[in-house]
């Protein structure tokens, strides 16, 4: 090893070191800012009650449920039709122009960017089929937004359960549908779970496709025809009309908490699930 | 343990088909009752009219505890074409309705003022119709150039197209002069606000009601930007606010309306800021 | 009667025939070798006997396969039912990702099974007939992965056992296993011979000699020869079997 | 009818509705949108310079420049870094760091892009007016705070991409007597590359797609930008502010809009496939 050989060594170290700092350096920026200034916000008051002058006073309550309903819509609607179809896709279909052709159409939307999946929601949902600004229109506008990504994911999740399965199952005298309930699916659970997850994240994440879809309303939704808004919504208008720095903060950290326990509480059931299989 | 497996599995499954069997009719239900409960009504539109909505639906709900008064905001013509589609039941505008909206039912609930707002540090005090067409036309670039005495560019700042704010200051200051594309657009009162609040060498228009320390109102034609003079009529820059409907308005919404034209309606709307007097 | 007749088998992937007309008798309870170097349409012919073949996109047969003389593809049969009578075991240990418990009740609750005390009795009567009982019953409840490669294998064997099935085929079931496992596994032939007609493809001529009753050679989808395992290996008729017997080639 | 049956056709049934409902929205956008393409014409709107909706022009060329700019820059920012910090978590970092790092990058991907916008317009914004001049809210911001965005996802699947090498790439190329250095550069980076492209096109399809946080942060003028100080607007944004507003021909610029967007993210997603397929 010459001294050119070194130099460039260390100065290679000395780069990828400082990318990956700077990058942890940003993270904890974010996080730390907004946990820092958001959870001496959260108290049980903060959690209960209902957002009283746009906001500037009393909680979050109405939101929070606003978020869980409009997310439960979503998910209802997506994960059967999307793991349906990943199914068909993957065990009922031989490859064609006609699955390329599917494939390829779910891969492009599931880029399409969410404000596209808000305007066709807002015309075709809320105006088009005047169910008005809801928790239904919402709900079903974040579906289409989340059917590609579930689909995709599923399917991958289908295709990569290891063929012998099949075959075990088959040769056992079991038919397709003992096959794909029995063998295929508990082995492709990890794969769609995460999937799912991701989903659950992108929806309750989500605002550009659900302010002009669910609403911006603060009051208790009463049913899935209320109109309602969800916590992102609420963090944006709060933040951005300026009503309330102190309970948008609050509602920014809750926000964190919630998608991090999502994320740790359904990775530790699906590996609850998976350990008697592996 | 051996029969507690194959146990667990069954019962799991089942109670997940149970749950969701449930979830959906549950909804469907729900999709069975006639759309939303009769006592509520949705108000949207302007986001300058809303705050004013708000606190008249606040003092509305302690009247008749039984109704549900839903404000969104969302902006003017939002607002008119909600109320056009039944989206809302009533749209609130803040500009008044253009020759093609003249078929709708529409109440002036106010006069509110419009403000030229620069930074509070901003040494400007005055400036006359003319110079504030130069700057939104994008012909008067520096303040020095309306007799300001910095040399540094001027960050105009808009509303965006179809705001109720816009429109109102299109119509009574540039007439037929185009705002300059290359104005910074920001898509609500708070947000234009906070951006002056923060920018030296920003200027904006907002709503009168609205102003408040952290921005400066600047004098037109040495004439300040007050509720006195603008009902004297020294101060030529206010437009109404509107309640907007399609059709006579009936019942929940013909209440409200009431509500906020009669003499209670109007004194909560003067305390706040607005020219509510008959 | 044959238990199993082979009449004029021709297999095709897409349009490459791989098997040009194999015509073979299997009597009952015996053990069967197919032997023969790679690509001679082992697996494939293994493969058609249980139609697992059709779930290889392109594959096709032509010719006849009875089992106790009725045609197994003939549209009466119901394919779960043949293979519940045909069980096969695999060239690599394929436990599903169950517990050890789950993979041998797989077959019987397909076919409607749920009772416990019936289940457990058929899982521990197949565990112990696949000579692997004393391995597992202490643990039936854990991962089937969590064996070792042999304790899968027989586990496997156990599984196919649990369906009470006819025939039993073997597709080089030992070859990733170590003497040790080999031995068991060969041990539990035997056994299982008084009740059931195997196929077996051995992983090695050694292995052919030490548990078939019968031997078929096979050479690039040809049947060179047929016979017991004695008569075959001792005066091949065919030099092709002879080569390949000592060791010439394959 | 036996279950095979029935399972079959339910399937059948679930995939024929969804793919029945990315049909519909894809339909749907296009009928909104392209009558407005032969009424103005395709020139007038994906060239028209000038976006004045109540008077009849619908040039949206700015703000294809707006997010090709902005994406550019956020790929600029984003990718070295996030290829800088996946190869480190591979190769450079302790365990015990690692242990920190996934999960907080896999929460970084989980934060919703409104708080990106709001801690952009607290830190980024001020700290470009003050040093560099203009109204802060700009290009530069826009490109900030996009190219943090899209971090988590190059990070995530580039570093998978490297993970799954076989260990006698590197081997190799160490027994060969290369450096660390060495062997990453001209084994490991080379191998990954199929994945990192990948990973790259797909930060790049976020930073297009993203709203909220730039309608914050960008200014959103309309008009063709001078330098990376001014403000701009991206096709996004150009849907996310106007939507609630939109009737008539309005309505159907923001679905070409839409549209425009739509066919950019089939143009990358098919140069992605043709990187998948390469491999």
């Amino acid at each position: 090893m010459n001294t050119n050989d070194k130099t460039i060594e260390k100065i290679a170290k000395a780069i990828i070191w400082s990318a990956a700092l700077f990058v942890l350096v940003i993270l904890t920026a974010i996080i730390a800012y907004i946990l820092a200034k958001g959870l001496p916000i959260l108290n049980w008051g903060f959690l209960t009650q209902i957002p009283r002058n746009m906001g500037r006073s009393g909680g979050i309550s109405s939101t929070i449920v606003g978020t869980l309903m409009v997310t439960a819509v979503a998910l209802v609607i997506a994960i059967p039709f999307g793991i349906g179809t990943a199914f068909y896709l993957a065990e009922y279909t031989k490859e064609s122009w006609a699955t390329r052709l599917m494939r390829f159409s779910a891969e492009s939307l599931a880029g399409i960017p969410s404000i596209v999946y808000g305007l066709f929601g807002f015309i075709f949902f809320v105006i088009s089929l005047n169910m008005k600004w809801s928790v239904l229109s919402g709900g079903l506008t974040l579906s289409f937004m989340i059917l590609p990504t579930i689909i995709r994911t599923s399917e991958e999740a289908i295709r990569s359960v290891p063929t012998t399965y099949r075959e075990v199952s088959f040769s056992l005298g079991a038919t397709k549908w003992q096959t794909i309930s029995k063998a295929v699916f508990p082995s492709a659970l990890r794969g769609i779970t995460n999937g799912v997850i991701l989903s659950i994240g992108r929806c309750i994440a989500e605002t550009a496709a659900v302010i002009l879809t669910a609403g911006t309303a603060l009051k208790m939704p009463t049913s899935i025809f209320s109109p309602t808004r969800t916590m992102a919504v609420h963090f944006y208008i709060l933040a951005r009309e300026g009503i309330s720095m102190e309970n948008a903060y609050g509602t920014a950290a809750l926000l964190i908490i919630l998608i991090f326990l999502i994320n740790v509480v359904a990775n530790a059931a699906v590996n609850r699930l998976m350990e008697k299989g592996r | 343990m051996v029969e507690a497996v194959g146990l667990g599995i069954n019962t799991r499954k089942r109670a997940a088909i149970a749950f969701y069997i449930a979830l959906l009719s549950i909804g469907s239900l729900l999709a069975g009752c006639q759309g939303r409960e009769r006592n509520g009504i949705v108000v949207a539109g302007s986001t300058s009219v809303q705050p004013y909505a708000e606190v008249l639906a606040e003092e509305f709900a302690v009247m008749y505890p039984e109704s549900s008064i839903d404000v969104q905001g969302g902006g003017s013509s939002a607002g008119i074409t909600a109320a056009t589609s039944g989206t809302a039941d009533i749209g609130m505008s803040s500009r008044e309705l253009s020759e093609k909206e003249q078929h709708l039912w529409s109440k002036e609930i106010a006069k509110d003022g419009l403000a030229i707002i620069v930074h509070p540090d901003n040494p400007l005090r005055s400036l006359s119709l003319e110079q504030i067409s130069l700057i939104y036309s994008g012909q008067a670039t520096k303040w020095s150039d309306v007799g300001g005495s910095s040399e540094s560019k001027i960050h105009i700042v808009t509303r965006e197209e179809g705001s109720g704010t816009r429109s109102a200051f299109s119509d009574l200051v540039m007439g037929d002069v185009e705002i300059s594309p290359r104005a910074i657009v920001q898509d609500s009162n708070g947000a234009v606000k906070q951006l002056i609040s923060d920018d030296l060498n920003s200027i904006g228009f907002l709503s009168l009601g609205l102003v408040d320390d952290s921005v400066k109102a600047l004098m037109l034609n040495g004439v300040k930007a007050t509720k006195e003079n603008i009902i004297n009529g020294s101060y030529g820059l206010f437009r109404p606010f509107l309640f907007v409907v399609n059709g006579e308005p009936t019942d929940l919404a013909l209440e409200f309306i009431d509500f906020a034209v009669s003499e209670q309606g109007r004194e909560i709307l003067s305390t706040e800021g607005l020219i509510a007097e008959e | 009667m044959a238990k199993i007749s082979i009449k004029d088998l021709k297999f095709f992937y897409g349009s490459n025939e791989v098997i040009h007309g194999i015509s073979l008798d299997i009597a009952a309870n015996e053990i069967l070798a197919l032997i023969g170097p790679a690509n001679s349409g082992i697996t494939t012919l293994l493969r058609s006997i249980n139609r697992l073949y059709e779930l290889t996109p392109g594959a096709r047969m032509e010719g006849e396969i009875t089992l106790d003389g009725d045609d197994i593809n003939a549209s009466s049969v119901s394919i779960t039912e043949l293979r519940r009578k045909v069980g096969m075991v695999f060239d690599i240990p394929t436990p599903l990702p169950l517990s050890i418990f789950d993979n041998v009740a797989y077959g019987p609750r397909l076919s409607g099974n749920t009772n416990k005390q019936d289940l457990m009795v058929i899982v521990e009567k197949s565990l112990r007939l696949a000579a692997v009982w004393d391995d597992v019953k202490d643990r039936l409840s854990e991962a089937a992965s969590s064996l070792s490669g042999g304790q899968q294998q027989r586990l496997c064997i156990a599984r196919v056992l649990a369906l009470e099935p006819e025939v039993i085929l073997l597709d080089r079931p030992c070859s990733g296993l170590d003497p040790i496992s080999t031995t068991k596994l060969e041990g539990s032939l035997e056994e299982l011979k008084k009740d059931y007609t195997i196929v077996i493809a051995p992983h090695n001529t050694q292995q052919a000699v030490r548990v078939s009753d019968s031997v078929a050679f096979l050479l690039m989808g040809d049947l060179i020869e047929a016979g017991p395992t004695s008569e075959v290996f001792v005066t091949p008729k065919d030099t092709r079997t002879s080569d390949y017997i000592t060791g010439r080639f394959g | 009818m036996n279950k095979d049956t029935i399972s079959k056709m339910v399937f059948f049934i679930l995939a024929l509705s969804s793919i029945s409902a990315l049909a519909l929205i894809t339909g749907f956008i296009f009928i909104q949108g392209l009558p407005l393409f032969f009424k103005v014409g395709f020139a007038n709107i994906v060239f028209g310079t000038k976006w004045a909706p109540s008077q009849g022009s619908f040039g949206i060329f700015p703000m294809i420049v707006g997010s090709v700019c902005v994406t550019l820059g956020a790929t600029l920012l984003g990718v070295p870094i996030g290829v800088c910090c996946s190869i480190f978590l591979v190769e450079y970092c302790p365990a015990s760091l690692s242990n920190l790092f996934r999960p907080a990058i896999q929460l970084l991907a989980g934060i919703p892009s409104v708080v990106y916008g709001f801690w952009g317009l607290l830190f980024i914004v001020p700290f470009i007016r003050n040093n560099l001049g203009g109204p802060g809210l700009s290009m530069l911001a826009g490109s900030m705070i996009l190219g943090i965005m899209i971090l988590p996802t190059i990070i995530s699947i580039s570093e998978v991409s490297l993970k799954d090498l076989p260990r006698q790439y590197k081997e190799g190329a160490l027994a060969l007597g290369m450096t660390h250095w060495q062997a990453i550069y001209s084994v490991l980076l080379p191998a990954a590359r199929s994945g990192i492209t990948a990973a790259i096109v797909l930060g790049i399809g976020r930073a297009i797609g993203e709203t909220m946080a730039v309608i914050m942060v960008l200014g959103n003028a309309v008009a063709l930008p001078e330098s990376i100080l001014d403000p701009i607007r991206t096709l996004t944004t150009n849907i996310g502010i106007e939507m609630g507003y939109a009737t008539g021909d309005h309505q159907q610029a923001l679905f070409a809009t839409g549209i425009v967007l739509f066919v950019i993210i089939m143009i990358l997603n098919s140069f992605a496939q043709y990187i998948a397929r390469r491999k």
